[in-house]
């Protein structure tokens, strides 16, 4: 199939700054690259338009990563500018995906602003609450309430795991309104009850912030609400989202694990000629392309309400899944090399690791994905 | 005649004999697992255990988060008061004991490195890593080298000197050739040796070296006057010898307590007498080294899994949905489960891998590739079992992770082991068949 | 120097200790592994393939494809002379050797268990589960049971007769409550006995009984007087009584060559003689007689999959790929040994199931649960690595696979088996924080 | 996306198909069915249009399974047809994938014809040949031979696995002229070297026939040699019927086993509820989720030569696998039941232990998938 050749650009400067801007970054020396530059790269990140704000002249707010034309529906090229991004750092992509997809909850509910915001939106222990029940959406157990009382708006909410760039100033928490309907309410990232969980005290996704939120009975300004919140779609936009940065995370693991295989010789041959290293590689390329075409046609296919969410988990479970299999597939191949620091496979694999449980667990995704039913899939995939 | 139907209740409705026969105590498989030992390895599991919850588990976190020399050398000097970096040799030269030693030599060392890893893998690794260093000495069979160096090591190691010793086989860009027949055949070592009067001279690099940072002595194998590894010759070094240097210390994804660094030797003197076993027999000792350490690689991944599942089932047990503890769940139940049963395993391999009178190059290579991807697969379910909080350093279980990758890589990937099990089966299980009974 | 790398040239250039030392014998692992037994497991062992090489192997594809009773009742026989059918009592009331079952009493079962079904799948289980029949009459510890009826069964079966005994639990529509605390707990038995004068009345039915539609005896569990599973009560029935009848047999998957056939009772009398323990007792007996046959399911698993390993090696040294034998390329060497690795971890945890004292709830399920699932997964591996051929009958190994996939099902599936781990460590390994041991 | 009525429309025929005709057979005693009504079961879907013939006048010319719309590239329809039939009984989806193919093949080549054909492809041990090579088309390690000898032509091959129904007329051989090129002959299915594995001999696919094919210089008539054959086309197709077969066959089998925790009452509730089933029915959900997306991405993204093959071998492996994988985790829902073969998820497992053969071997895929490269794949997904 031809691509337009704006598909086409955009892809190109969405791969500039991931081989220029980011690259840059996990380039250097530490862990995980230079962390304190992470600001400076979102900084860029705006310039260039990769990814989105709420503010209608900025330069990501249509086309950027989950701007404004995937409102009406086109979310492959955010999904694949993720991939791009992650391929060289995850870290990164998990911010931008928050912020992007953070702005277009913003302007779906017409609220302009250049400041960014994160999305609380999953409650401990696991997000996703307890699946014992009858398939329900998986958004029915949240407990966060914003309720009037005594002429004031007054917020409850716990969420943990919350992802951030470092510049973020608000948190959309997602909580019920007193009619039970799942409405937003920003709130400031320095309030009182907001607290931070250090890069070093995680495995990986250095990159990006992780917060967690203890609100009990916080004072609210009416502006800070906004309305009406479509929060099943936001959820899986946000497991989309996550399963592109898995996918991605494999692919940047893939093509340095293909580039030492094709250098590294041993007994006089490149070791991509002996049958183990094809069999690692073969199994990575099995785990990707499973994983990249469950998500794209998940993408493709979307729906609505508990279908679309079905389909979500299920690319969130296969594709952190199936890349988490192919990155240490792709380590093994470095052998000693792929567990040191600086052929960064390593860091690869702690991302990979976390990605397996971000937005929920495998194992609750699947038993959702079972409970919510779901047509035949030969049938669904048209 | 009504009751109930759990086990326990049931019971009761039996006889006398039929109670005896129905075993309910509420033990550990720990407990039960140890209970099939003999008297003197029951006791000392107890010990391993004792030691590495008192000394290594406090120690874990901080020193994954910052590795420390003088915490990994201080540790030593505790454990050789404990009687463990000196095992491989026997009272009074050692501190092994002979009954043990002769029943089953590597079931003790085992039963340690489960231990001490199941506390930290990397703290175990740090410790367990001088034992390799040492096994040279003894598996050449060479009597100058065990009375003389292990002995001599031995007995500055019970004065209370930090008498650590390494083992140095890798060499830069050569990973794998060191640990298989093939690789080995056609590849160069770059580590030479060039006789001398009275010695050799040594140059080269080795790199991973386990311990190489804090190691006093290594047992270092070059290859001998332009040879392949046909020549690799064993030889004892110490890091005062002229020339000798440590280079940079690798930064690790796990088992991070433990050094890995590389050594350069330039032009390094080596008097006769400090080479172990017969010049050009140091491929032969570096093989079957691997067949005694590799059960032990087996062994630390077993230990790693199991402090990978415990720390998720003390999650579990404290954590709450619904009101209830994860434990009451039946998803979390079935997966508690089913990673007990792999640690089981993968446990069971490893103690019948040291039953077997001698180590030999299949089981060995068997239960460290078994273990291996065992480990990697328990401890990455027990941070799955956790949610986002799995990778969260302080629960510990994602450290357990990344401490147990490394037991599908080291002494052999498992890939090159795989083929080391098929080359070590290769005249028995794998012959062409005449020599085999036929099959239906 | 100069020389090979290979590990027997290479251990030529070590002195006569260090030889020593270095194991390069050309043994099999089976050869190993029965190296670690005892005398008398050893010589128990190799007795064990004898028979099943020479009984069962040349049998097990004519009695996959068309299973057949009277050969089964045939071997049984055989088996019988060969003392396998009176191995529950040691002599002179049977044929188990006191030494050996003393000191572990399941070490026997579990080598004849494997033995039998690297041969035949089926035909193993047809032989093994006469004793799963008789295990009730011990279990119960009743010495009644024991002295009457173990004894009088034992000698008709000395005295050449087919006196061939079944265990009955599973009932329609209910399979996996009678194998589970918490189902059992709200379900209802359908198999009911009635108290009458001198005894009790028998109603209902009871399906994929092993053996069934052959048995002479029956151990078979009711509920009593309208109770549920823990008003259980086990009875010896013989197949001669009256009202008692054979409904049909099942045609399944694998394992075809034994039988599985219902068992239907119409109002049967069985005199109070014949009640097995106490009334009531019925659970507590079922659910230890769980613990004394899963590790042999295990053993079993383990078996069919060494079966398909061996099969398949066969096939990959005889098929040539571009003028090579198969087992000449790294892949195919690669998956043996993994498979291989996967058999010796399911047969070490086998093995360390029968040391324990007398078997409990989790290591028996542990045993079944991991083996079943590793013997599944290696059988189909097996069947891959021949490719199409895999699902030709003729190499045994789609058979293997067949018969392997109900390992993971009958005797508790394995998701059963997993909540029976949890259930009994529930106290122990998984028991509130409190009472174990702090985790760094 | 919604669908044209025509697509519909077929889709039913089928389904009423694979329910009335197929089901029919299956729904019988034995361990497969009736395999006596094969026969009748093809004469239905040439009458019905199922399948197409080689035949402009038949019913399924165009739109039946691989019918001349796919020499146009829309192969979606037919392996979508596959998998329906499959979900019922994966041997009779066998048996119309290859005749379907050999009809388009024959087609290609211009030649008319009511005769039902197989096509013989592959050679032992394992179709595909040695993989330590550079990467390659697979294709390149046949053997089978036509040559011009002494004015005559004669036939050289070995064939093994034919797939092909029982009314089956011609094979058409798959080999290499004196000029190297792949072309097609047609042999008389009773010609003497042509032998037949009994359905008893074999684990599943019962209702299929196979063949193999020893010919030690057979003479031709040189009417029996087509013209070139673009083989790597026809491997490709043939590998992606495969998989929609496998996927089917799968979804059949968790059809029957939904079906079953639905209605089985446990503890007072369906065994649907137990978390233990739906994780089991959820496992089978995402591995055939992501079966069914990776075949039809392969389908779709249709390119050319190596890349067509890369993606249908990609497809033909992970399928098989996960499809395999599904089916046994569906008979683990009914316990002992599944076990039996009233229940016929024993039939779904047989089955689909040998789709994950059929064609070639797992890891040699693999290791052709890894040594052939292909783009990163998020991007060639597009």
């Amino acid at each position: 199939m031809s691509e337009s050749w704006e598909v086409r650009a955009r892809r190109e400067a969405v791969e500039r700054f991931a081989v220029e801007v980011v690259g840059c970054l996990v380039g250097t020396e530490g862990r995980d690259g230079d962390l304190t530059s992470v600001k400076s790269v979102m900084f860029s990140a705006d310039e260039l338009g990769i990814v989105a704000s709420a503010n209608p002249g900025s330069a990501g707010y249509e086309y950027g990563i989950w701007g404004t034309e995937t409102l009406s529906g086109d979310i492959g090229p955010s999904l694949e500018a993720l991939a791009i991004v992650a391929s060289r750092c995850a870290g990164i992509a998990m911010g931008l995906h928050v912020a992007g997809l953070a702005a277009r909850a913003l302007v779906a509910a017409r609220r302009q602003t250049c400041e960014r915001a994160a999305i609380a939106l999953l409650e401990p222990p696991f997000g996703l609450g307890d699946w014992t029940g009858p398939p329900q959406g998986p958004l029915d157990g949240l407990n966060a309430r914003v309720s009037a009382r005594d002429g004031e708006l007054r917020l409850r909410a716990t969420k943990t795991f919350v992802y951030a760039v470092p510049d973020t100033v608000n948190l959309l928490v997602i909580c019920r309104d007193d009619s039970g309907e799942h409405v937003g309410v920003l709130v400031d990232r320095e309030a009182s009850g907001i607290t931070r969980v250090a890069a070093e005290e995680r495995t990986g996704l250095a990159a990006c912030e992780v917060l967690s939120v203890a609100l009990e009975d916080a004072f609210i300004a009416p502006a800070a609400r906004l309305p009406a919140i479509d929060a099943a779609e936001l959820l899986a936009l946000y497991w989309l989202g996550v399963a592109a940065i898995a996918v991605g995370n494999a692919v940047g693991a893939r093509r340095r694990a293909r580039a030492y295989a094709s250098e590294r010789v041993q007994a006089g041959v490149p070791i991509a000629r002996h049958p183990a290293v094809q069999l690692l590689l073969g199994d990575a390329d099995l785990a990707i392309e499973a994983a990249a075409a469950t998500v794209a046609q998940a993408a493709a296919a979307r729906g609505k309400g508990i279908d679309m969410l079905r389909r979500a988990a299920l690319a969130r479970a296969i594709a952190a899944d199936n890349a988490a299999h192919a990155v240490t597939g792709c380590l093994q191949v470095l052998g000693g090399y792929g567990y040191m620091e600086e052929y960064r496979l390593e860091k690869h694999l702690r991302d990979a690791v976390c990605l397996r449980s971000v937005g929920g667990r495998r194992d609750d995704l699947a038993r959702f994905v079972a409970m919510s039913g779901g047509e035949e899939s030969w049938r669904s995939r048209q | 005649m009504s009751g109930s139907t759990a086990p326990g209740e049931a019971r009761a409705r039996l006889g006398a004999l039929g109670r005896l026969l129905y075993d309910v105590r509420p033990l550990t498989l720990w407990e039960r697992d140890t209970e099939t030992l003999s008297w003197h390895l029951r006791r000392y599991r107890r010990r391993c255990r004792r030691f590495a919850e008192s000394y290594l588990a406090p120690r874990a976190l901080q020193m994954d988060r910052r590795p420390d020399h003088a915490v990994c050398v201080e540790l030593f000097l505790e454990s050789a008061r404990w009687r463990f970096q000196t095992e491989l040799l026997p009272w009074p030269l050692g501190s092994g004991s002979l009954k043990a030693m002769a029943h089953s030599f590597l079931f003790p060392a085992a039963l340690k490195a489960e231990e001490l890893c199941a506390a930290c893998g990397g703290l175990g690794l740090a410790l367990l890593a001088h034992d390799l260093g040492i096994a040279p000495l003894f598996v050449s069979g060479d009597l100058r080298a065990i009375l003389r160096w292990q002995r001599a090591i031995y007995d500055e190691i019970r004065a209370g000197e930090p008498a650590i010793a390494a083992f140095a086989i890798t060499e830069p860009g050569a990973g794998s050739d060191a640990e298989d027949t093939e690789g080995a055949a056609s590849a160069r070592p770059t580590t030479v040796a060039r006789r001398a009067a009275g010695g050799f001279r040594l140059s080269g690099r080795k790199c991973f070296i386990s311990n190489g940072g804090i190691a006093r002595w290594v047992t270092l194998f070059a290859a001998v006057d332009g040879g392949g590894f046909d020549s690799w010759t064993c030889f004892l070094l110490d890091q005062t010898m002229t020339g000798f240097q440590v280079g940079r210390a690798e930064r690790k994804l796990g088992q991070r307590a433990a050094d890995a660094s590389e050594l350069v030797l330039d032009d390094v003197f080596v008097p006769e007498a400090r080479v172990i076993g017969h010049v050009g027999g140091g491929w032969a000792i570096n093989r079957n080294v691997l067949n005694f350490s590799r059960p032990i690689v087996g062994a630390i991944a077993v230990g790693i899994a199991r402090g990978a599942l415990e720390r998720a089932v003390a999650f579990c047990e404290t954590t709450r949905l619904a009101a209830r503890p994860l434990t009451a769940y039946q998803d979390i139940r079935l997966k508690l489960a089913e990673m007990t049963a792999k640690v089981q395993a993968g446990r069971a391999l490893v103690w019948q891998a040291v039953r077997y009178r001698l180590p030999f190059q299949a089981s060995g290579s068997i239960a460290k590739s078994f273990c291996g991807d065992m480990a990697w697969e328990v401890c990455t379910e027990a941070m799955a079992l956790l949610g986002e909080q799995g990778y969260l350093r302080q629960h510990g279980v994602e450290k357990a992770a990344r401490d147990a990758r490394l037991t599908q890589i080291y002494e052999g990937t498992n890939q090159i082991n795989r083929l080391a099990v098929f080359e070590g089966l290769a005249e028995s299980d794998f012959a062409p068949r005449p020599t085999r009974r036929p099959v239906s």
